[in-house]
């Protein structure tokens, strides 16, 4: 079993980043289970949503407490709210933002980190204003193909059925955040990074 | 011919039995034997808490000889709505759906429901038999209760201190198709009130000021002659509203004394003259806001 | 069909696959996306159903009262405050004896405000003449949201379906959506035992005295005593023909047990995966789910609590002055049993208003049980900080 | 109730929802009540009023419905004279009739006056009672005579009128100007008495061409109604000078087709009928008139509507005055002393009596006709018939002192009036005919016949009303029993006028009467008090639904439902429903 958490601000679309992480991996064969930090969401605040993910059907119905992997779609988190709070050592974060991954070299130093400019290629596909683009795509191709679970079929059908309007532009979305996102594993270094 | 000869103004009918459990006099079941005699067969009716839960008989007696359902006092348009729905699902669109409130069921706990189901514009007819007090569990004051007037809850030394309602304004503020006031002392008015609604789709409302001889503390058979006489005094005059625009008299108000309505009845015996006099301001005041809500309509209806 | 739907939507799925003609509903967290998803149903045709949007949960209940009892299929929802202020209307449609079906996504109840979950809102209306079904998974409240409408219409008794807030109301996750056609077979449309109709007219619900109310009130007991038969006959036909089936209780691993863990809602799944991890370590802990709240099923678990040494109750609710609910109805349950063949029971009041309840909760649950460190008569609250 | 719907075992077989299987017939409310409402048709005012008897509501509510010809029959049941009372009477139904009360009497007076002139064209047939042996005479063919002699004839028996005049009529022909009651009008009335078999033997004066022994034995009845013509005196100085004449004699000229000369100015002394025929007479005649009066305008007795035409036509009013003297000059009168008079207390009419002030006037005068009223001139017919100088004393049928001698009309000590001479001749053809059948009956049977405290119904007397009336009981609807919002103000109608300028040139009649169509609309207006019209208001308004028709029309109230509320009878319009004890 897989546990994610993700990280965003309210009117981001986080909570249906999850359930479109979830129905992509729910059509590449595995029960999944996406729900959000059960609370009051308003526009701008603070928004974690969960996702679990398993080939056996699930049964905790509890909250992800230690997540393997974490998503963080709005890079200004990271300076505001301590977002890898429980992961699990050695786990994943893939974060929304032009920066490589050796930006992040806190973060290296607990887990492998993927970086993806969805802001960008969402602002040049045209999804959602430029003051709110519209990631959750770009963020899905950019997990399918860091994470390799999950096909580009199932990519698109996942778009098709949970994002059901600007579907080409969507699936364009995300095949660009496939080729475009870039990966540091664990312990990359800070010097190498910054020369 | 000098009388109103309503033999043949007033469809006769057979859908209110005899038996029923009104107190001698009360307006309420002559109004609802004129109302569904009009309405006719294909009508249901709902019942929240009222007098006519008594009236309309125990269990497994009815009085009403078309489908009733009796249901909590809050509930009446609410009730309604869902019946007219199923009614439509089924195709039966020709069908009446009648509620049948008394004055706290309208004005008062289930003004909520009415003004959603108002608001909503549900094809129903809402009937208000206001008595002007809680006469069921024996009167007490409601919102339709009149400034001065005593009940068991507003004792003559301290009687009721706020204004009535003023339940047609309110109606029509939602932009009904219908609002009307009536009585049964005036069948044939009343009876092609109800035929207009009818006609017509959508919230209908009839208030009807019905009188209870036990508490206005009058005689068994001077209830509609007192009704008449707060018509005639313009205590509450007939009116009708359509679409929440036309304003509408629908009969000559003489503008006769409210002293001597007043002084027919037990439960105003304790006012005195000052007090009748400005009792008589309000309705002058009123009057005249009326009249010129009539006329300023007239021109719109032009 | 299976698809990744939160619980709201897997509710209004089985409205939709149940052919429900009147819905009317208010809106209130966390059940709102029930009644956004029956509105877009309505609105694209998929329900062809009137919805009443009422400007009051005490309305919709009267208005689903007066569809039902015009003949046709009639469905609400509400939550929390929304559910009590129907109580008026929720005893007035059980004594109507009409089959209407509901559901409640459980949510604390004020004051304070706080919209997650617990069952004190479903709890306190169970004398409301209502069937409670409570559910554990998303396809668990779509078939029953179905089934509770063939048991609702077969002995003219309500019934309210319930859910937990957020942990399955906003939660997706896969669900098998039945086929429409089959379910057409197994729930046809709704013949009325007795209806208002201009044909045949009567009045439903007037005055009656003393001499017949109370044989009114026994036909509604025997009503309730048949619900437990007819569930399971039901149930028996939704598993021929869709092959799942969840019973009014549910025994996991009891066998042999020596300690049974006994839930209902959400907390169920999570108790499944901790008696999992007992069973792999060779302890003999199983669970006992209570699906069906009202009318109480006293007889199947006293079969499936009988000589059971230790029995620990998981109340996301409580009764203040006394306990946990579910503990209270097991012990009047369990009372008369033989005492050797009666249980030690334990109740513990966990998770009100949405504190989670992890393994690790569970597990220290499991321990006190063993220890005996709980009065016997006195429910533990767990995880409380006095 | 629905087989497939479950309900307890045992004695109960309680459903499983309070679903009503029965209607709440079974509830017998009726046990409520301490009183209860019963149908009794009463009196109208105007019924109880006339004092020619007519069932004046009665034929009103046959041309309500359309039945034209059943109200003229009706009608003339009682009044042989209607086209005569329709312009004379002083229609003291109208003056009681209840709907003053809402918007103006009825204007029967103008209807009955259609409906006299409608039996002229249209003629009723000629009722013929089974003939009876006896023979009755009637001495004097007034309004009274001819109304004795009609109901009579119809009674079946002969009568022969004798009329010492010329032509038949008496005081309506002799009496009454023309512009009032053209002569046609009359003949034609009359006319219908004769077509009953009445034999009128004019130019024949009782007591000199023929003794009155002779009517004795030649009839088994005789009815005496030779009228009053004699005018009362002054008793003032000066009142024999040419020039002071009775009004009555001036009438009677007039009348007869002279037009005697007047001079320029005339005074008129009175403010009853003859006064104001007399003023109106001597306007035609070309004179000034001035009538003085002692009284005020309020208490004159003549009819109003006669008063406002002397108004009208240009005759001027002093009031308060009283002649003390006539003074003279050139050998006739010059002018009149009166003296001012003032209000004091009231008399035995009721009118405050005037008094004198002691301050005179003068009014001068060409010709005076005094008119302040006639007495019979009581020839000693019979020694042993009692009397007084006010008339013949007559008992509740007509009848002297004396057997089989009868009295009616203005000969005898009460009201005279056209109206009242016709009820008297009939009460007296009642009286004989009672007698001559030997019938006994009382004073309760008698009082059936009546009209409350009114005069005795012709058509009751012989069982030939066609009115049916439910449980009737003899009392008179007033104000306070007639429910007048049942009703819609529709104002009276009119009598139309001459143009008082033309008028006043001859002696055409003034008031050329009611169109038909208006008289029959006229006729709706009546609100047909105390009697039920089957108008259904206690049907509709009954809050219990207990009243319902039967298919004969008869509203049947079910007692075991009745609360006995009262509100069909407070509802009832006109107050055909009495509430009374339902429990000792």
């Amino acid at each position: 079993m897989r546990e994610l958490r993700l990280h965003g601000r309210g009117g981001q679309g986080t909570v249906i980043a999850s359930k479109l992480l979830a129905v992509a991996l729910f059509l590449e064969g595995r029960e999944v289970q996406s729900f959000p930090m059960f609370g009051v969401e308003r526009r701008g605040s603070p928004v974690t949503a969960f996702l679990r993910v398993d080939d056996q059907p699930l049964k905790l119905r509890c909250e992800i407490q230690a997540p393997d992997e974490l998503i963080v779609l709005d890079p200004t988190l990271i300076g505001t709210t301590d977002i890898t709070t429980g992961l699990k050592p050695g786990g994943r974060i893939l974060i929304n933002t032009e920066l490589a991954p050796e930006d992040f070299p806190q973060l290296l130093e607990r887990a492998h980190v993927s970086t993806i400019d969805a802001t960008g290629i969402a602002v040049r596909h045209g999804l959602g204003g430029r003051a709110q683009p519209i990631v959750n795509t770009a963020i899905l191709g950019a997990y399918a193909a860091d994470t390799g679970s999950i096909t580009v079929a199932s990519m698109i059908n996942a778009i098709k059925e949970e994002v059901p309007i600007q579907i080409d532009a969507n699936i364009a979305a995300a095949k660009e955040a496939m080729s475009a996102v870039r990966h540091a594993p664990m312990g990359s270094t800070a010097e190498v990074t910054r020369v | 011919m000098s009388q109103v000869r309503i033999d043949k103004r007033i469809p006769q009918g057979k859908l209110v039995a005899s038996g029923h459990l009104a107190c001698p006099g009360c307006a309420a079941p002559l109004a609802m034997k004129l109302a569904l005699n009009t309405l006719g067969s294909n009508t249901i009716v709902v019942m929240p808490a009222s007098c006519f839960t008594i009236i309309a008989g125990p269990w497994p007696q009815s009085s009403l000889q078309v489908p009733v359902f009796h249901t909590a006092f809050a509930t009446g348009p609410a009730v309604a709505s869902g019946v007219r729905a199923a009614l439509d699902q089924q195709g039966k669109h020709d069908t009446t759906v009648l509620v049948w409130v008394g004055d706290g069921g309208t004005f008062d706990i289930g003004l909520q429901s009415l003004s959603g189901a108002a608001e909503r514009n549900e094809n129903i007819i809402y009937v208000c038999y206001d008595n002007e007090a809680y006469m069921n569990t024996g009167i007490q004051r409601s919102s339709a209760t009149p400034w001065g007037a005593w009940t068991t809850t507003t004792p003559a030394q301290f009687p009721e201190a706020s204004p009535k309602k003023d339940m047609l304004a309110i109606m029509a503020a939602h932009n009904i198709p219908y609002a009307a006031t009536a009585t049964a002392a005036y069948p044939v008015d009343f009876v092609e009130k109800v035929q207009k609604a009818k006609a017509m789709r959508g919230t209908r409302f009839i208030h009807l000021l019905s009188p209870c001889p036990p508490g206005w503390k009058c005689g068994d058979d001077e209830g509609l002659e007192l009704a008449r006489m707060a018509v005639q005094s313009r205590v509450f005059p007939m009116l009708e509203v359509e679409h929440g625009q036309r304003w509408r008299l629908t009969m000559y108000h003489v503008g006769e004394s409210v002293e001597p309505y007043l002084r027919r009845q037990g439960r105003f015996r304790h006012l005195s003259a000052e007090q009748v006099a400005h009792i008589q301001a309000g309705i002058d005041a009123r009057w005249a806001q009326l009249v010129k809500r009539v006329e300023a309509d007239s021109l719109v209806g032009v | 069909m299976k698809k990744v739907m939160v619980g709201n939507h897997a509710v209004a799925w089985g409205v939709r696959l149940a052919r429900v003609e009147v819905i009317s509903a208010y809106p209130i967290t966390p059940q709102t996306q029930v009644v956004e998803k029956l509105s877009e149903m309505c609105a694209d045709g998929t329900l062809p159903a009137r919805f009443i949007k009422v400007e009051s949960e005490h309305s919709a209940m009267a208005a689903v009262i007066g569809a039902s009892a015009a003949g046709v299929r009639a469905f609400t929802a509400s939550s929390s405050h929304g559910l009590l202020y129907m109580h008026e209307m929720l005893h007035w449609a059980g004594g109507s004896r009409l089959p209407i079906v509901m559901v409640n996504v459980n949510r604390s109840v004020g004051a304070p405000w706080n919209i997650w979950t617990d069952q004190n809102d479903s709890l306190s209306q169970r004398d409301t003449g209502w069937v409670q079904l409570y559910c554990e998974t998303n396809q668990e409240v779509v078939d029953t949201t179905i089934v509770a409408f063939k048991l609702a219409e077969s002995l003219n008794v309500p019934v309210m379906l319930m859910l937990d807030g957020f942990y399955l109301s906003h939660t997706a996750e896969p669900v098998d959506v039945p086929d429409q056609e089959l379910v057409d077979r197994f729930l046809p449309k709704r013949v009325a035992t007795y209806k208002l109709d201009t044909e045949q007219p009567h009045a439903f619900g007037a005055l009656v005295k003393p001499d017949a109310y109370m044989e009114m009130r026994w036909m509604q007991q025997e009503a309730f005593r048949q619900v437990p038969e007819a569930l399971a006959g039901i149930e028996q036909d939704w598993a021929r023909m869709f092959g799942r089936s969840y019973g009014a209780i549910e025994s996991y691993r009891a066998d042999d047990a020596e300690l049974l863990l006994v839930t209902s809602g959400t907390v169920t799944s999570t108790a499944r995966a901790v008696v999992d991890a007992r069973r792999g370590n060779g302890e003999k802990i199983g669970l006992l789910k209570i699906k069906m709240f009202r009318p109480f099923p006293t007889a199947l678990v006293r079969d499936a609590l009988r000589g059971v040494p230790r029995v620990a109750v998981l109340d996301r609710n409580v009764s203040p002055g006394h306990g946990g609910i579910f503990a209270e109805e097991l012990r009047s349950a369990l009372y008369d049993l033989p005492d050797a063949e009666r249980p030690e029971l334990f109740g513990f009041v966990l998770g009100l208003g949405g504190r989670d309840i992890t393994p690790a909760v569970i597990d220290e649950i499991i321990e006190q049980t063993r220890a005996g460190t709980v009065p016997s008569r006195e429910d533990l609250w767990v995880g409380v900080n006095p | 109730m629905s087989e497939s719907m479950p309900t307890t075992p045992g004695p109960h077989a309680v459903p499983q929802v309070a679903m009503s299987t029965m209607s709440t017939l079974a509830t017998r409310t009726g046990s409520w009540k301490y009183q209860r409402p019963v149908y009794h048709d009463r009196v109208a005012p105007c019924n109880a009023r006339c004092p020619v008897g007519i069932d004046i509501e009665g034929y009103l509510n046959l041309l309500r419905e359309g039945r034209v010809d059943e109200a003229r029959d009706l009608l003339l049941q009682e009044n042989p004279l209607p086209a005569v009372t329709g312009r004379v009477c002083h229609h003291p139904c109208e003056n009681s009739c209840n709907r003053r009360a809402l918007d103006g009497a009825v204007a029967i007076h103008a209807v009955e006056r259609m409906m006299g002139d409608l039996a002229h064209q249209r003629p009723a047939p000629v009722f013929k009672g089974t003939p009876r042996a006896e023979r009755v005479a009637v001495v004097g063919s007034g309004p009274a005579g001819l109304a004795c002699a009609y109901h009579l004839a119809r009674f079946g028996y002969g009568v022969t009128v004798y009329e010492a005049a010329p032509e038949a009529g008496g005081m309506l022909r002799l009496g009454i100007p023309e512009y009032r009651l053209p002569r046609d009008v009359l003949d034609r009335d009359i006319a219908r008495v004769t077509a009953h078999g009445v034999e009128i033997k004019c130019g024949v004066k009782v007591g000199t061409d023929v003794p009155w022994s002779e009517l004795t034995s030649a009839y088994e009845a005789v009815c005496i109604s030779t009228g009053a013509h004699t005018s009362r005196a002054l008793d003032v100085p000066g009142e024999n000078l040419p020039g002071v004449r009775p009004g009555l004699a001036f009438l009677r000229d007039v009348n007869s087709g002279l037009r005697p000369s007047l001079g320029e100015r005339v005074v008129v002394v009175g403010g009853g009928n003859t006064a104001m025929d007399c003023a109106r007479s001597a306007m035609r005649l070309g004179a000034k008139v001035t009538v003085a009066y002692r009284r005020t305008r309020e208490q004159m007795p003549a009819i109003k509507e006669e008063i406002e035409d002397a108004m009208r036509e240009g005759a001027e009013f002093v009031f308060l005055a009283n002649p003390v003297e006539f003074r003279e000059q050139g050998g006739r009168v010059h002018a009149m002393v009166c003296e001012r008079m003032a209000l004091g207390e009231p008399d035995a009419s009721g009118r405050r009596r005037p008094v004198p002030t002691g301050e005179t006037f003068v009014i001068e005068a060409d010709t005076v006709l005094t008119a302040i009223g006639e007495s019979a001139a009581l020839q000693n017919f019979f020694t042993d018939v009692e009397g007084s100088d006010a008339g013949l004393r007559v008992d509740a049928l007509g009848g002297t002192s004396r057997n089989l001698l009868y009295a009616g009309g203005d000969v005898t000590d009460l009201e005279r009036t056209v109206a009242d001479a016709l009820g008297a001749g009939k009460r007296a053809a009642i009286g004989i005919d009672r007698h001559l059948r030997h019938h006994a009956g009382d004073t309760a049977e008698l009082n059936a016949l009546r009209f409350a405290d009114g005069n005795l119904s012709a058509a009751r007397w012989t069982g030939r009303d066609p009115v049916r009336r439910t449980a009737p009981v003899n009392d008179v609807v007033t104000p306070d029993d007639v429910n007048y919002t049942q009703f819609r103000r529709a104002p009276r109608h009119g009598d139309p006028h001459l143009p008082s300028a033309a008028a006043v040139q001859s002696f055409d009649e003034v008031n050329p009467g009611m169109p038909e169509a208006v008289a029959m609309e006229e006729a709706k207006r009546c609100l047909n008090c105390g009697v039920c019209i089957e108008c259904d208001v206690c049907m509709i308004f009954c809050p219990d639904a207990a009243i319902t028709r039967t298919d004969g029309g008869a509203y049947v109230i079910a007692m075991d439902y009745c609360k006995g509320c009262g509100i069909c009878a407070a509802e009832c319009p006109r107050g055909a429903i009495t509430m009374t004890q339902d429990r000792p």
